[in-house]
């Protein structure tokens, strides 16, 4: 069936709430038609303002609430319009969620699911823009899911769902418009997910998460009629991170560029440059690995900077070519 | 009020008739008509900005809650710490910013009041009082708080002034900053917009009670509850707050009942997106218009007459329209401001 | 009350005598006196545990609040969701946990109520009704109306419980949890053991009124303010609010007024360490013993002679200190412990 | 002067109040004479209540209020006693203080210091050990500082204060004890410092901050007699982050081990092994680099499994000789 990465999120939540009676959905928005894109469309409707619940503005008591109802069994999603107003709620996201397992000895266990969305650029600025992935995937006990396909925007958000574990899933606006068929769901489990070749190559690995992968799948294209065959590889799964793949597309490819929506320091690109790093041998790369990542700065409102803010597949193709002394 | 219900005032039906002037001397009078078409004027300008595609960003239009900024800094000094939020042009407007820098602002352009960096979310005007707009709800509320707590530590008697929404209450920040600010003896005046609304959301679906100001009540704060949408009473109130928490260094807090007429953001009336919200409302609330009401107790008085009126809304709207075109036709900030203006130790354009 | 300075029920002159126990049957008021005990025992053990370094972690011992835990749990189910906090060594004990399982705990044994990866702060009995506790303060107070909105979904009739500190209503969490409770209907019990100290830091410096109850009628929630020190008043008047919030789920408010013999942490009273702690406040707290109350209405009416009690308190003795000594004897979790137990998903020893 | 680092933080607080009238301090515990050991003692009774000050349980607020003091033109430090509890204060630190400057187009400073403790061990548990400094080193327009020293205690907190900048400065309770003269002070500039070598070697480079820095040395001291000499770099300063020394450092030593406290995705030691592989040759380093850090699970109570939890110079020794075949 023809849908979108936005229709794609708004099925598995009716997968969902249609087969799992303990499926209930919080947050803010919920009960608006646009608040989330297409991603939610009417799911009040159809399944009742009990379990699809609009809320105050109250970001760190409805993750609390909803940290609080998977300890009590059922497969809570608490859904944030933004990430950025996630920072009210990192008390339950890091130092409950993602701890409550271990901290009882593994005999509570906390399903919830975090949506959070990465909702930026139209000159909204500092505030609103934000792509804190990195963050989470530094948290043991968290799951982190980003998925940039419309087949993984369902499936995963499903399996997110199902998982015993907190899971952040992380969905990016820019990538509702995107298409593709869609088979009918088949659950899958989320700790046999990981990394991902979304196109292979000999030249160069391209790794990228989320929207990032597209523009590296954009990139790759150019980049071929260039005659550098690029492999890309999709993260998907950023925490816990397993390499493996990566690593050795790069025993292949020799090359490593790696491309992402989030800052440098600290950030999910550098994680890759150190996985490599540890596990080859000196001199497995050919060339310096590249970072393609925002400038360290809070994002612009002004169209003048914007426009500049963010990576680019122009900008990738760029950095690329200048590796291997094209341009 | 004691039961916190706002009973009429949360009702369209009421207070449609003239506010009452008594008492009040014409010149101020003007003065609050000025200051209330002036916010009126931009704000519109802005929706046909945002609306022709002028503007990228988002805006969020206060146009029906005008009287409230007019009154409140009518009793303020340029050295008090004014924040506001999202919806805030009405707020950096009424303590005397230049129209023109605030137009740059929304287009992103380098003469704006942030220097283009912010838009219409996220307005700085130190100079005229207002230290900060911006658009994460309740942020600005503890920032308040402490430039209060500064003037009350740095002697200067100037009192912090905080606009948040009825939806920013919600927040557990801003408990625990009327807390704070309670015990710590802060001279700051929370202002609560209520317009009954956060974005899609009726406030009955959202709180026990419409009246916020239950939490002033909770921290032992005085209070008033008033129609947001009478500029002399929003500016008699609020001087008598306003002069109490500068008298005694104490916290204040103000709630004033009123309406957005556009939708929670741009230029579009959003009938169908608020639940709760409805033609007939909207329609109803348009007549509890804060100028209008104003309008007809000067004229009645005699204070203007109709072609006054008239002479003095043309005037206001030729200068917005000439700063409108000035600020189109500015120039954005250099490309050096994306990292040039991260640190404040490092600053280079 | 409604003024909410608390008066008498803050000031240890007062409420020293025997409790009231008119109407109760003596059963009733045996299964009170075992249950305190139990608890005070228990804290005692564990003051000295750690006194003597056998505990490693640190231990916030609440003697002298015992009836409050004792009072509210005689009207739970062990399918309603109780939550605590750092202090909730009652909490547990109160719902029927293993005294073994929870010194094992405190000791981070295998054995422990948490499988030893939690120690005193982080207890959890599930089975029992106790969903958990953990250190951050007011981090389990939305989390409780989450459990109880998920009954409410389940439609189990079953109650969450959130015991919190006086401290922790500080936090902005609690105020978006009572709200949030209380727009969606959600059967919690808050339970406020307001025992006017959080930490070093007595009421008066961190709040303008002593009772916390003034956000339940912020919030238009039902409450009760009580002497936590009386073990039959914090049974009845539990009982009647928990019996409101199960038949109508709707969130309710109560708050115990009580005090903690010993320091904010560990086995020493920290007398130096309070701001507004004295001795004599302390020594006067003592005779408002929640115990010694009951044991001398108990006296009186005769339901137990003084051997009685001494036989009694001499069993629980005995019975904890086999349970501690049993606690010392098990082992360790193992080492796979650490990264066994981090995801649900992936479980492993 | 005969110091300690907890008495050179209280020196440092001593000198800023007796200086500069708009240093004021807010946070939980300054009227105890215990709760942040010996770094402030009596502070509240040298400088009044009035300026030092003693706060409800509202991280949120306090951390907000700092910032709003700093905006108005005070030296604001907000002490927090914990970091886990900071989870709390998130907006206040990241949305807005590490923001003002850029939204107000550099017209607003917000020179607020948020003094976060690393406060761990003793059976504590999951909620009240966490070293997060990763994190904050990850947004822009936030400088992050972690002293390891007795005298960078002292004067890395001076320079915090005095900078037009928000920063957060970040000590650990474990360095407390550690004993040093302190020079009489004199200011210095936090944008001119970085990262310092603590001691020369020519073997392997080993980078830590804070508390992992010392178990840096005492590593190396054991190093020594296995004839492997070790070049410790002590970051100081994690954002912005200048890697240029320690780039020098791997190109004389060509091994690199990175030391922290912290978690490894995503984590500072990480962002090293990136910025090296980045900025050196391939082939640059003759071995694979290491990280020696946290395992991935929250902190343990049990004794049992808080004594392996954390990184020790044991530990560090062994995984060192291993690169050179020694053990
Ligand atoms: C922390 C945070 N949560 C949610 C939002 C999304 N949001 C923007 S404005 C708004 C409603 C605010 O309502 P209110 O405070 O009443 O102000 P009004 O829009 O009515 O002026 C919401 C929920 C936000 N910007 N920040
Ligand atoms: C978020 C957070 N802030 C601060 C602390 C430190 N702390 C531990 S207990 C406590 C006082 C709590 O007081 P109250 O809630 O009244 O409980 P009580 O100790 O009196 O039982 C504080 C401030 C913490 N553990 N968590
Ligand atoms: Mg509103
Ligand atoms: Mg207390």
């Amino acid at each position: 069936m023809k849908h979108n990465y936005g229709t794609a999120i708004l099925s598995a939540f009716e997968y969902l709430l249609e087969n799992y009676s303990d499926a209930v959905v919080i947050g803010q928005g919920l009960w608006s038609p646009w608040y989330v894109g297409n991603s939610m469309t009417n799911l009040d409707k159809k399944f009742g303002v009990e379990r699809i619940i609009d809320t105050p503005v109250s970001e760190s008591a409805c993750t609390g609430a909803a940290v609080g109802a998977a300890l009590a069994g059922m497969k809570p999603i608490v859904v944030h319009p933004r990430m950025d107003f996630m920072l009210y709620a990192m008390d339950a996201i890091v130092n409950q969620a993602a701890k409550w397992s271990h901290m009882t000895g593994g005999q509570a266990s906390c399903g919830v699911t975090i949506r959070a969305i990465i909702n930026r650029g139209g000159e909204q600025g500092a505030q609103h823009s934000q792509s804190l992935h990195a963050w989470f995937a530094h948290v043991p006990g968290l799951r982190v899911v980003m998925p940039s396909t419309v087949s993984d925007a369902r499936d995963l958000l499903i399996a997110s769902v199902l998982s015993p574990d907190p899971v952040m899933y992380i969905d990016d606006r820019w990538l509702y418009d995107l298409e593709d068929t869609l088979e009918p769901v088949s659950e899958i489990d989320l700790t046999k997910e990981g990394p991902k070749i979304l196109r292979s190559g000999s030249d160069i690995t391209i790794v990228a998460s989320g929207y990032a992968a597209r523009l590296a799948l954009e990139a790759a294209a150019e980049l071929d009629v260039l005659g550098i065959a690029s492999e890309v590889i999709d993260l998907r799964i950023l925490n816990p991170l397993n390499p493996e793949l990566i690593i050795d597309s790069v025993g292949k490819t020799r090359h490593l560029a790696v491309i992402d929506g989030g800052w440098k320091t600290c950030g999910i690109a550098g994680e890759i440059l150190a996985s490599v790093a540890e596990n080859t041998i000196p001199g497995a790369l050919k060339k310096q690995p590249i970072r393609i990542m925002l400038p360290d700065a809070p994002a612009p409102t002004s169209i003048a900077l914007e426009k500049n803010y963010y990576p680019s597949a122009t900008n990738i193709v760029e950095r690329i070519s200048l590796i291997f002394g094209r341009s | 009020m004691d039961d916190f219900l706002l009973q009429e005032l949360s009702d369209p039906d009421h207070f449609q008739e003239p506010i009452s002037i008594e008492n009040i001397d014409s010149d101020t009078l003007i003065r609050y008509l000025n200051g209330m078409l002036r916010i009126r004027y931009a704000e519109r300008r802005l929706a046909r900005g945002k609306k022709e595609g002028d503007i990228g960003g988002p805006v969020h239009l206060g146009v029906g809650q005008e009287a409230i900024a007019v009154g409140i800094s009518g009793n303020l000094r340029k050295t008090d710490r004014i924040f506001g939020a999202h919806r805030s042009h009405s707020h950096v407007l009424s303590m005397g910013a230049d129209l023109y820098r605030l137009f740059a602002e929304v287009l992103g352009k380098d003469d704006g009041l942030s220097r283009g960096m912010g838009g219409s979310m996220h307005l700085w005007d130190q100079a005229n009082g207002f230290y900060g707009s911006v658009p994460i709800v309740s942020g600005t509320v503890p920032l308040a708080v402490g430039a209060a707590l500064a003037a009350k530590l740095q002697n200067t008697e100037d009192v912090g002034v905080i606009y948040l929404g009825d939806g920013a209450v919600e927040e557990g920040v801003v408990h625990e900053s009327l807390n704070l600010a309670r015990v710590m003896g802060v001279p700051v005046l929370f202002v609560v917009e209520n317009n009954l609304f956060a974005s899609h959301m009726h406030i009955s679906l959202r709180q026990p009670k419409y009246a916020t100001a239950r939490f002033a009540v909770a921290n032992d704060m005085l209070y008033e509850i008033v129609d947001g949408n009478d500029v002399v009473k929003m500016h008699q109130t609020s001087k008598n707050l306003i002069s109490y928490a500068r008298t005694n260094s104490m916290p204040v807090f103000l709630e004033a009942v009123t309406y957005r007429w556009y939708g929670h953001v741009d230029w579009r009336e959003d009938i169908d997106v608020g639940v709760n919200r409805s033609e007939e409302e909207v329609a109803a609330w348009r007549k509890r218009d804060p100028v209008a009401r104003l309008v007809c107790a000067m004229l009645a008085r005699g204070v203007y007459s109709e072609d006054d009126i008239e002479s003095l809304e043309l005037r206001i709207e030729k200068e917005t329209e000439i700063a409108w075109q000035q600020a189109k036709e500015s120039h954005y900030p250099p490309h050096s401001a994306l990292l040039g203006r991260v640190y404040a130790s490092k600053m280079y354009d």
